[in-house]
């Protein structure tokens, strides 16, 4: 039997759920399983109800599913929220005392977390005799978390170390002798070494591996988490990561240390990403490179802040004013993510141009067991002249078949003079008023956007070739695409998966794929369906319909099966 | 040594007679006398009549969006240390569009020489109010006069703490020289707000105005700010040019540990990210 | 014969050319003349090189026309650039003393402008001079220009008015006498009384009759001339015309000023509008009505300031983070925009939404000759609550079966609380995290798409319902197009032109025009040939090509004739 | 006369023993205090903790976006000047994001009372340092500690020359209802900063912090601009609340012309154009 379990850790912000949740991935992941983790959070800091979602398994697993084995409940609420997700043999796990009630029905599972954290040494280890808990209830070896316990506490001291390990102990050997109807059987994983990485850890670390010298942001949830990594890694890898007044000063500073020769990006949301715009188009016209990461939620205006959602494709494309290349690529996982940040910053420079990478709070925030990310695989194209290339009368916008200009920095090579100018400017730089050179700075612009195409890999189909019913989605939602696309094989239905991470210019490939499939749909976290819009805007091509979700949630397999079926029979 | 043709440029658009010109001198003149050449120096500048003066001389320049000067020029300052960066604005696009980074800026105290071209007006888009134009003027956007109080840029960075605040005249280069001078060589932020006669939209703040009541501070102790902030609130009958405000405050790109080990865009190459991957597993 | 002449006034910026053509174009407008006038100027204030040119016919003229009858050279730059397009007959007038030269061809006409002037009173009247003598050389009647100059001189005093009067009619004199080759024939028009408007003086006016009360703007060319004319009405119509600090200022102070119960607009040009996206997603959000002037100029970036493009219909379309319904609109030409603009008003506060109005450069700046504008042609529809519909338990975003909740604004019938949150919210307006409730607010926005559709008028089809040709063109291309398909026709080319100055929601008819046509192409002033694609994503429908011109510059009638062969032939 | 129940709004998401609640309190009791009923007031926010105050009492509220509360309000108070209109921010939207319409609004001395819940730190955001964080605070994202000179937003506001500088402590309800009703009261733009302990994330400015500091002015004579200067840099040892500058420049809704016939939003119905027709012809 495959292991496939799924631990929901519930509770009011504030409560810790979010290191309860880290804790006990880690713990699988060492244990040798495969893990996804989601989260589901408020736009506020005490109160309110979020949650931790683990799923397990010993072969590879990519969404969240709909059951839950064991429900961690650190509130009243998350019982009678979630009790209705429970399987079979799930179980509650809860604490009479501190949840001041107490429940009879047989799948609740009592353990006094809060006496035993005190007993541990403290009230603020309930959270480790929770994790500890969970273990016992499946009856997991307890000594990976006692290293993971370590880990985590090593720079609180030894003493506060010591208290947990007794405090996960407590729990688990609790559960463990009184959880008599947990009946989970695990397989011990595939033993095999993986590490555990969210989506922006992955863009942040991608970044570093790229070289990526300079990131200036504006906090902004899902985006935040990408400078806070780089700031924490600032010193050792002499990287600015630098809190700006606001996103267009963000945008304006990346301009500033891309155009002085440092690779350079900056990450926002949508909102914050609206002020970027005209530095959208400013990089555009000075042909700096810059990777921007839109971290999308769900708008318009401020909207869910915390909450999921790709309804940015279409502005993204067609983002600041006037008309020059872009590339937009959208990562379909944190995995995914490392390399196609990398590939990102190569497209930037060769093409001096505006790269997005689009990620969404499903992305970011969510957590993917890996066996390994390969930090050789994307090598660092930087398209910059060699010293010895730069000659005095530099030109900046030197006008040539490809459309890039042989890029120097300013002073390079105690020579280099380099002019720019966000108006219509000559091959040197200068501002210019006439209609030729105007012309041939827009073709001279627009020819880029054909090399930037010859970048954009093949995008991968999953499944037939010659389906009858053709899923197309981008970005985040990969994960859920995918398995939904294996249930509806193994009922029968002939299914396929096209999944675009990377986007725009549109490869030529997709309309092959759609023509040879039955039906197509897009699957997309958002109202209009854009994918499918942007399809049509492409090819012509006009499909069956979208499939969409526009409630701030992500995904599930079996939502997209239940409504591929609808579709079918309806 | 540089010279004057050294940094020879594209022939200027601005109408004659425009203080822009003065500053164009002064600026070169600067230059030169602090020995730097074209290729080390680079002018970040925003969108007005102003902001071309870039094209007016040859350096690395980029001439971006209006407002936006300073973040641009702090991106690249950060990015090379070495290079000698100075913003260049106009009163609209500093002071009004690009207010908050001016705010951060200063916060921020980063090596940066910032000149504003203040003609109290917005050239460029034709004559509309600027933030500093006087109450009561008349322009074709505000017939019945201005009604906003003036920003007063130099009582505003005092009250910042900036480290260099200085006002020039573009009437008087030798002294507007010196001013960009000091400010080139002051470590952090230096703002020197200059006064310069648009003489197509402006009637009311002329040449002959400012000759009236432009006078060069002396005797003045820069280092009091309670001091300083009395001669920023002059502005009338009399308006002082010269070095209003100064401390030492530390300059950014000290604080910056990323910094340290030498210029952001020495390219290092790939660092080894083996480190950030196991802490992972 | 028909009277069709064109006359340039060429000269560097700062020599008055905007009051000679302007003042040229009444004169002619008043001897019952239909007219059309552009404007070519560049992003300085002094120098470089300009031109003012006026087409006068007594037939309808929508656009400039590729022939030169009269040129008026202030300077000698103006000579060299120009005199490849004198027609046949076509004169060159100058005056040799202040360009300080001679030239020996008959074409030339030397009048000693700066002599007549000072005669008259002074060198500041070279401009009258050269006015007069045009009129000279047209031997038309001079009355006309003696009343012109009395209204434009007024405010100076009568010693002015006489002066310029003397002026004018030397110049007129001298002209008239010399020129000897000057065969322009003139038939007096049809002597019916027309106005001479521009575009932004149409947006502005038309603003004004729509009852709109507040404007907020920061100056950028081509747009500021809309707030310049309001403001210099604004305490004749309690207008507040209100300059801001940023184009993000402007927006919200607009959003601000609509929520309290006012008709607010806001101006801007593409880099201004960069900053006003988040705005824009905020009234989407909202759901506070405002219009947008969105005056196209060639970008990216600062680009050609004082030029024009219709680079900016995507970006309009897309603008602003998440999804969220609006309107977007086009006027053809002066007297449209007057009416589209009352539209647009109508549209954003019946359906609570975002209305643009596209408007570019060569729109804001050309001058047509007009027959008359009706005032009460497009009521004024509020969509506001009556006072005694106001309750106590208001709720601001009610849903409703078309998705418009009952408006009320704060304070009103003295008991209403208005509560509106950019945050996703609740019928009351106050911030939620529920997915169902989110889900219902989605669809409630989106569903005043459906009603906004149902304003959008039919398009304007010009010429067969099944043409061999059809051009599609938006926006101000319109005057260009149809001569084009005037032209077209009468060399035997079966020609339409299908004409959007209603662009989004896209109006079903315009597929099936497209459908009845044998090729289509688009006609646009921009690189990608967006209406194209537009059309393409909204219906399918590959068209055969879009013909575009992105150099800055409007199109003339006769290019798009030689494209439309060209593309025939080849 | 209105009631803490006329007032009542949503259950507050704010953490337990948060400044805010103090804040929300003597926002209710000023308006109350005033006789002002929740229909006449109208609030406006931007986004942060802080911008969530509306909701959680009853009145008019527009909660716009991060960092634009004050141009909002400005076309609000614009559109109908018999509001009574508050801006609610925080240290990030105000003088952060937001900067630049500070500036600007203080200049046009808009009648409208802006409220800064200031707790030195990005709350809604988790913790990141804000413009007025002490120099040195370590956070997640200034893991090296601040090095950014703090804001001083009362120094600023007397050098931009303000109507009304007040500084309230959320700690003290009776004296920030007074502030709050002083603002309300003042004719033209009045800022009063609140310090706000965050108890959550800013682990340095904490109630015991400011409590030990904090001292309500008194002999303090607010309409001396150069003293009012000198109060604006006590922050330290010793933290002045009160009104610290006043001064009665006419406020703008009695400077522009289109409000003298009265409110914008007495919808006069279509004007008559005739007159601007007949100009075209
Ligand atoms: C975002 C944006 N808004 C507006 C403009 C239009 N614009 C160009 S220059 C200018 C103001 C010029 O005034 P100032 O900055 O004082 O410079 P000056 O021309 O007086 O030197 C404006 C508003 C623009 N280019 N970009
Ligand atoms: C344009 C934009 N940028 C960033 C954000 C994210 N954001 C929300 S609240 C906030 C800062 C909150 O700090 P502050 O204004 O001090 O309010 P507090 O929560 O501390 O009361 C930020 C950056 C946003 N909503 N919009
Ligand atoms: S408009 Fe004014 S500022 Fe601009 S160039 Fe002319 S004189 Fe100088
Ligand atoms: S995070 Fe801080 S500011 Fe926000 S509610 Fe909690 S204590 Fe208050
Ligand atoms: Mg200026
Ligand atoms: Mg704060």
């Amino acid at each position: 039997m495959v292991v496939d379990y799924t631990i929901k850790i519930g509770g009011e912000a504030g409560q810790g759920l979010q290191t309860i949740g880290y804790i006990l991935a880690r713990v699988l992941v060492r244990a040798g399983y495969h893990v996804f983790a989601n989260q589901d959070y408020e736009s506020r800091i005490r109160g309110g109800h979020n949650f931790f979602q683990i799923r397990f398994s010993d072969k590879r697993v990519l969404s969240a599913s709909e059951g839950v084995d064991i429900l961690v409940a650190l509130d009243r609420a998350s019982i009678e929220r979630h009790r209705g997700e429970l399987t079979g043999d799930g179980m509650i796990l809860y604490d009479p005392d501190s949840l001041k009630v107490r429940y009879r029905e047989p799948f609740f599972l009592d353990v006094p977390m809060q006496a035993l954290a005190i007993d541990a040494g403290g009230r603020v280890m309930m959270n480790t005799v929770a994790v500890g808990a969970v273990l016992g209830m499946l009856n997991h070896d307890f000594g990976i978390l006692e290293d993971v316990l370590k880990e985590t506490f090593m720079k609180k001291g030894t003493e506060v170390v010591e208290n947990n390990i007794k405090a996960g102990r407590s729990g688990y050997e609790y559960a463990k002798e009184n959880c008599r109807r947990c009946v989970f059987v695990l397989s011990g994983g595939d033993g095999r070494r993986r590490m555990l990485i969210s989506g922006n850890e992955a863009l942040a670390i991608g970044a570093i591996n790229a070289g990526c010298r300079f990131i200036s942001a504006y906090p902004m949830t899902p985006s935040t988490g990408i400078i806070t990594y780089m700031a924490s890694k600032a010193e050792e890898f002499s990287i600015v990561a630098e809190q700006a007044e606001d996103e267009i000063a963000a945008i304006n500073m990346a301009i500033g240390a891309s155009f002085a020769g440092v690779r350079a990006m900056t990450a926002t949301s949508g909102g914050g990403f609206c002020l970027m715009t005209e530095g959208v188009s400013l990089a555009g016209m000075t042909e700096t490179p810059i990777v921007i990461v839109l971290a999308q939620r769900p708008g318009p205006a401020t909207g869910l802040p915390t909450r999921t959602e790709q309804g940015e494709l279409f502005f993204s494309l067609f983002s600041g004013h006037g008309e020059f290349p872009r590339a937009i690529l959208a990562p379909r996982d944190a995995e995914d993510a490392f390399y196609t940040i990398q590939k990102a910053f190569n497209i930037a420079e060769k093409y001096q141009s505006v790269v997005f990478v689009m990620s969404d709070q499903h992305l970011a925030d969510s957590y993917w067991s890996v066996d390994g990310l390969d930090p050789q695989r994307i090598g660092i194209e930087r398209g910059l002249l060699q010293d010895d290339e730069v000659s005095e009368g530099y030109l900046r916008h030197r006008i040539t078949e490809t459309g890039v200009s042989p890029r120097a920095i300013p002073g390079q090579a105690g020579k280099a003079v380099v002019v720019t100018d966000s108006d219509e400017h000559d091959e040197e730089g200068h501002i210019i008023e006439d209609a030729a050179m105007r012309k041939a700075m827009v073709e001279k612009r627009m020819k880029k956007q054909e090399g930037i195409a010859s970048e954009i890999s093949i995008p991968a189909l999953y499944g037939d070739e010659r389906p009858d019913i053709l899923l197309i989605g981008w970005g985040s939602t990969h994960g859920a695409i995918i398995e939904a696309v294996d249930i509806l094989n193994k009922k029968g239905v002939n299914t396929s998966m096209l999944h675009l991470n990377e986007i725009w210019p549109l490869h030529p490939k997709v309309a092959d794929i759609i023509h040879g499939a039955g039906t197509a749909y897009t699957v997309e976290n958002n109202f209009t369906g854009q994918l499918g819009r942007l399809i049509r805007m492409e090819t012509g091509l006009d499909l069956k319909g979208s499939i969409t979700r526009y409630d701030g949630r992500p995904f599930t397999a079996g939502e997209i099966v239940r409504r591929v079926e609808d579709a079918i029979n309806g | 040594m540089p010279s004057m043709d050294d940094y020879r440029g594209q022939e200027p658009a601005w109408c004659p007679g425009c203080g822009n010109f003065q500053i164009l001198t002064a600026v070169k003149q600067a230059l030169i006398e602090l020995g730097l050449m074209p290729h080390q120096v680079l002018l970040v500048s925003g969108i007005g009549q102003s902001s071309k003066l870039p094209h007016y001389m040859r350096c690395n320049t980029f001439n971006g969006l209006h407002g936006r000067t300073l973040p641009v020029a702090t991106g690249a300052k950060l990015a090379n240390h070495e290079l000698v960066v100075i913003a260049v604005a106009g009163d609209g696009d500093c002071y009004g569009e690009g207010g908050n980074h001016l705010i951060h800026t200063i916060r921020r105290n980063i090596d940066i020489t910032l000149l504003v071209h203040n003609n109290q007006i917005y050239g460029l888009t034709k004559g509309q109010a600027s933030p500093t134009s006087d109450a009561g003027m008349v322009t074709k956007l505000q017939p019945h006069g201005v009604v906003l109080s003036p920003f007063n840029p130099i009582a505003f960075a005092v009250s910042m703490d900036a480290g260099f605040v200085a006002r020039g005249f573009s009437g008087d280069i030798p002294h507007l020289t010196e001013m960009i001078k000091e400010g080139i060589g002051h470590r952090g932020f230096s703002m020197i707000d200059i006064l310069q006669p648009c003489v197509t939209f402006n009637k009311l703040n002329t040449y002959a105005w400012y000759r009236e009541r432009v006078y060069r501070l002396s005797d003045h102790d820069p280092y009091d700010r309670r001091l300083a902030f009395e001669r920023a609130l002059e502005w009338g009958e009399r308006i002082p040019i010269g070095v209003i405000y100064r401390n030492h405050r530390p300059a950014f790109e000290g604080l910056v540990p990323a910094l340290k080990k030498g210029l952001l865009v020495e390219d290092a190459g790939r660092p080894p990210i083996d480190t950030l991957l196991n802490q992972l597993y």
